[in-house]
């Protein structure tokens, strides 16, 4: 029962930006994909939850095909998927941020405890409801962004560069959100992140890709040291 | 190996040049002859196919070059049209000023308002150049002078003696809408195949791109937006020529069926315009052939046409929304790259 | 001091239906990016059809009615059959950006000759369901009747129905959400396709609202709401063209400015006026009164 | 020691309230290869971009060629001598090869409108495709010319890019992540290009592709979060641990955590 990601080529127009990439994510487990930029890890992020389509390949989640289905069907089966940037709707507010994540399940009553959930895990979200989130902080939208995937009950959360642009005290907290909710609730998460000792100090597993390929993977606190790392930022 | 590719490059430059003057000589004698030897009818058709021609010719620098959808062509047409007739009317010059002068005036206007324009993308230039061809012809009843609902009348006066008594005034009209037509398209061709066509085609797939090589995109889009109505103008002007220079001529319909024209022509190549107004001709024709059989009420032969028409633009539009000459060149081009 | 106040109760009159129009066509730009050109030939179909069943059954309620639920119907159909198709095909290449411009423009001459066949280009007269005679108080009659008041008050049901549906519903959260970002909205499991219908659909009905309204007491022909569209789009314009509030307000501050052009200074100036408001909110404030700045490059 | 060729002296811009640079300057000498690294939204683009006039800058001032100079328009770059390539390549795809690189050459050309009515161009057209064929064949893509550009495969439309960016006689190329999406052998081409180029035009290079900024670079600067946090030469540059620790996260210390 795991996330299972198999020889998957992704092409933007004529550049192969994912060019055969397999790895493995065990259930309940936390996996960081790591990689200066250019390096995929976006495509490979938007492919998995059906917003871009593979052009060869396969992607499994608990033993089912998902390959080429749509991000709102995959919402169903338990997939959420926080993009790039702060992926919430600014002209909205907090509120109706995260509500948004429960509307599929169409129930008042759960979607309602969800939130309740969620401001359990971000007070400062709580004291924000009524507030556009264009008046919340770069932090508290990358936190709503967070809690809008947890109110659509994930079994699998996708997390794209969260850290991103963000100062170091904000990003540290993130990460420690990010590392509570797969130990706690049980919720696998593959976490891309360009910040490679942040991600692989919360992570099981380490899977380093560079130009579309996966250059190593394995146990994240032993890629801490792997010279992969190095080269796969800094040329060397 | 490079220089004879280099002398090829040339020969490439410099060849489709004569052919095109040739062409446009042997299509001015062809119509010329066939002028004699048609009916009354068939010859304003012919006159109606040329200016037609002419002003989708102008759309098509605008939208297909230049990327700027106007649906008030029409608009323009009436400028020119009221310009030639007050020029004729009070100064009387040479028949030529006065063409000369409807292309100067809309062009002027097309300045003005292309200045405006050229910030706006797509639905925005659309509604406001919409707004202008409703909105413009309800000016001819606020000045006197422009003849209100009943409009001006633009008077070219017969033929010279010269061409002999068998010369009727619609093969006038049409001598001169033909001709007239033939030369602006000729210069809008050349131009198109320029640097000012690449620069605008350029500027409408990459803003970006074409400013960085040093091309001003804003201000070429208003240049393209000022011809495009100065030859607007004169496919007014011999509009207003040959019916009448009145807000009835110049309707939204005309504007409409300018943008059909060019859309079914293909709006990224000059050549088919000349079809394209052939089209806007028949398909009146053909309709009225039609609806014959339907019992000819009123309803069925005012409405036929503008069905098809506008059928005619939705599935073109749908399936090969480039055009069909786009279309074929693209499939051409694949051809090449597979053989290759 | 009394006449002002007539002027300006007719131009809420005028001006509420041009927010409807307005209205329609914010629907549709913001679930879809497209100006909606056969806007105004969809309220004409089912501006005929209320007209086929006033004369037929007498009732304007019915017809009203039904005209809505029609007009939304053709929303959704137009949407679902053409628009994506035409998104299929002309996504890119060098007409891709006119493409749906021409598109609707093609469809509101195949729907003007459509019903051309069917009723005739002949202008059909639509009876106002209610008196047009003025209110009369005291010894003087006002201009403001009781049909201006009707439609200042159909249209305000419709928006107070559109501002709950939209504000106070989970269907209005998905369709806000999916206008202001369609990937954000499909990542949280909104349908996007289905909303864009939804779109068009409450398009099609604002606009056969529209449609009857301004057509009471008036001649129907097949191109008689070509002006109304104008407006409509104008006032669209105005408001910014992303804001359902820009686009009420869009319409009533036309509307109200137009009333006191064709009164103090007559019926001819209404359209260049129109259309110098339209040119000075483009130029001077591209984004609209309520819109974000920037919104409006390609 | 070779002469100062342009000069950004305490660059600032800003996006709504978010600091997208601040403070940076920097400075291209003539013949060299500049570098420009950083992490993802470090503000390596938004540089390229205030420098060629598609972002305002909110201070900061220009030198070119040793005099004081305004932070020119997009269309006012290539007449200042200076060419840029963009990340998306930018090709007109409606074009041909050749049409395109005539283009970058358009501000050498001098057909009138007049001229070009009347069909009298063919001087000028054969000087600009002479130009054009000239460049196309200096990196290699001379027998692509009558191709139309979006039928090119990807590291051909980079090549015509850099073609077109050339054909103007540039002083000063800037070079918007040229190695993005190319394989090793045109990478190996790529290295060899611009170095080659060195002797005509001075080049900024922004790029993440490592191998590429770490072979052909004279001097790096590198940025985070809008701010330049290193300069130097490679060696110096990558044994910077404020730099290793930009690119490789700033939460080194809490490594041993958990």
């Amino acid at each position: 029962m795991t996330l299972k990601v198999e020889r998957l080529v992704v092409e933007h127009g004529a550049i192969r930006a994912i060019d055969g990439i397999s790895f493995e994510v065990a259930e309940g487990s936390l996996a960081a994909v790591i990689g200066s930029n250019g390096a995929g890890k976006t495509t490979l992020l938007r492919t998995l939850s059906g917003l871009k389509d593979a052009k060869l390949g396969k992607v499994s989640w608990m033993g089912r095909d998902i390959t080429g289905m749509k991000p709102e069907d995959l919402v169903r089966r338990g997939l959420a998927h926080v993009s790039e940037g702060k992926s919430v709707i600014p002209e909205l507010t907090v509120k109706e941020n995260l509500a948004l994540g429960g509307l599929w399940r169409n129930n008042k009553t759960e979607l309602a405890q969800s939130i309740e959930e969620v401001v359990e895990i971000f007070p400062r979200l709580g004291e924000r409801m009524s507030q556009r989130a264009d008046t919340l902080s770069g932090g508290e939208r990358q936190m709503l962004a967070i809690g809008r995937a947890h109110v659509s009950k994930p079994s699998l959360l996708l997390l794209d560069e969260p850290s991103l642009g963000l100062a170091p005290l904000v990003v540290e907290q993130i990460f420690q959100t990010i590392a509570m909710l797969c130990r706690d609730r049980g919720i696998t998460v593959l976490l891309v992140e360009q910040n490679a000792l942040g991600a692989l100090a919360i992570a099981d597993k380490g899977i380093i890709i560079n130009l579309g390929k996966v250059v190593a993977q394995g146990d994240a606190k032993e890629l801490i040291d792997d010279p992969a790392l190095r080269s796969a930022y800094l040329g060397y | 190996m490079l220089k004879r590719k280099r002398e090829e490059s040339s020969k490439r430059e410099h060849n489709p040049y004569r052919r095109r003057v040739l062409f446009f000589l042997l299509l001015g004698w062809g119509l010329l002859l066939l002028g004699d030897r048609v009916s009354e009818l068939r010859v304003y058709q012919g006159a109606l196919i040329a200016i037609y021609a002419l002003a989708i010719g102008s759309l098509i620098l605008l939208t297909g070059y230049s990327g700027q959808l106007s649906l008030g062509q029409g608009a323009f047409m009436a400028i020119g049209a009221y310009a030639a007739a007050l020029t004729q009317i009070y100064l009387q010059p040479p028949l030529i000023v006065t063409f000369i002068a409807a292309v100067v005036v809309a062009a002027l206007f097309g300045a003005i308002i292309g200045g405006g324009a050229a910030r706006l993308s797509g639905p925005y230039l659309a509604g406001t150049t919409l707004a202008l061809a409703l909105g413009l012809p309800t000016l001819a009843n606020l000045f006197s002078f422009l003849g209100g609902e009943t409009g001006l009348y633009f008077d070219v006066g017969i033929a010279p003696e010269r061409f002999g008594a068998e010369f009727t005034l619609y093969k006038w009209f049409f001598w001169i809408a033909a001709l007239a037509t033939l030369i602006m398209l000729f210069f809008i061709q050349n131009i198109l195949k320029s640097r000012y066509g690449r620069a605008w085609k350029a500027g409408r797939a990459n803003a970006a791109a074409a400013q960085l090589v040093g091309l001003h995109v804003g201000r070429r889009k208003v240049l393209a937006f000022t011809i495009s109505a100065g030859v607007a103008g004169l496919a007014g002007a011999l509009l207003g020529m040959v019916s009448l220079v009145a807000p009835s001529t110049f309707t939204l319909s005309l504007s409409f069926a300018i943008i059909t024209g060019a859309v079914l022509a293909g709006l990224t190549s000059l050549t088919g315009s000349i079809l394209g107004g052939l089209v806007l001709v028949i398909i009146p024709e053909i309709a009225e052939m039609v609806s014959g059989n339907f019992g000819e009420s009123e309803a069925v032969t005012a409405n036929i046409p503008g069905l098809i028409t506008s059928l005619l633009l939705i599935l073109t539009v749908l399936f090969t929304p480039n055009g069909p000459a786009e279309q074929w060149h693209h499939h051409k081009e694949k051809k090449k790259q597979r053989a290759l | 001091m009394q006449q002002v106040i007539n002027v300006f109760l007719i131009g809420i009159s005028i001006g509420s239906i041009y927010a409807l129009m307005s209205l329609a066509l914010v629907l549709v730009w913001r679930s879809t990016r497209v100006v909606n050109f056969a806007q105004a030939g969809q309220a004409i179909v089912t501006t005929y059809v209320a007209w086929e069943v006033v004369n037929r059954s007498g009732s304007f309620l019915m017809a009203f009615i039904l005209a809505v639920a029609i007009g939304g119907l053709i929303g959704g159909l137009v949407e679902s059959g053409m628009m994506r198709t035409l998104f299929k095909h002309a996504s890119d290449g060098p007409v891709a950006a006119v493409a749906p411009v021409i598109a609707t423009l093609g469809l509101l001459g195949v729907i003007r000759a459509l019903v051309g066949l069917i009723w005739t280009n002949e202008g059909k007269r639509f009876e106002s369901p209610v008196s047009t005679a003025g209110f009369v108080i005291g010894d003087t009659t006002l201009p403001f009747s009781r049909l201006n008041l009707l439609i200042i008050c159909t249209a305000a049901i419709v928006m107070i129905v559109f501002s709950i549906l939209f504000q106070r519903t989970n269907l209005g959260l998905a369709l806000r959400a999916a206008a202001y970002n369609p990937e954000i909205a499909r990542l949280s499991g909104v349908k996007v396709s289905m909303t864009r219908t939804i779109g068009w659909v409450f398009a099609g009905a604002a606009g056969a609202v529209a449609g009857i309204l301004v057509s009471s007491n008036d001649t129907l022909n097949p191109y008689s709401l070509d002006v109304l569209f104008v407006f409509g789009f104008v006032a669209a314009v105005v408001g910014g063209l992303e804001s359902l509030v820009g686009a009420v307000v869009g319409g009533l501050v036309l509307g109200v400015g137009l009333s006191f052009i064709t009164f103090y200074l007559g019926t001819s100036l209404v359209f260049p006026t129109a259309f110098i408001v339209l040119v000075i909110v483009l130029l001077v404030r591209p984004s609209g009164i309520f819109g974000v700045k920037g919104a409006r490059s390609a | 020691m070779s002469q100062t060729i342009l000069e950004i002296d305490s660059l600032s811009v800003n996006f709504g309230g978010l600091k997208a640079l601040s403070n940076v300057s920097v400075n291209l000498r003539e013949g060299e290869v500049l570098g420009l690294i950083g992490p993802n939204g470090a503000g390596k683009t938004t540089l390229f971009n205030a420098l060629s006039g598609f972002v305002p800058a909110a201070t900061g001032s220009l030198k070119l060629f040793g005099s004081d100079h305004k932070w020119p328009r997009p269309d006012q770059l290539v007449n200042l001598g200076i060419a840029r390539t963009l990340q998306g390549v930018g090709l007109f795809p409606e074009l041909t090869v050749l049409e395109n690189v005539m283009l970058g050459a358009d501000v050498l050309a001098k057909t009138g409108l007049v001229r070009a009515a009347l069909g009298l161009t063919r001087r000028d057209e054969e000087r600009l495709a002479q130009k054009a064929q000239t460049m196309l064949g200096r990196v290699y893509a001379g027998h692509l010319a009558d191709r139309r550009a979006d039928t090119l495969s990807y590291p051909d439309t980079k090549r015509v890019a850099i073609a077109r960016a050339l054909v103007s006689e540039p002083k000063i190329l800037l070079l918007d992540e040229p190695a993005g999406g190319l394989g090793a052998q045109d990478i190996a081409w790529l290295n060899g290009l611009i170095r080659n180029l060195t002797s005509s035009c001075s080049i900024i290079l922004v790029e993440h592709h490592m191998d590429v900024v770490m072979s052909v670079c004279n001097r790096i600067y590198v940025l985070n979060f809008g701010e330049v946090i290193a300069n130097g030469t490679p060696e110096q540059v990558r044994n910077d641990d404020d730099v290793i620790a930009a690119y490789l996260g700033a939460s080194a210390a809490h490594g041993g955590e958990k």
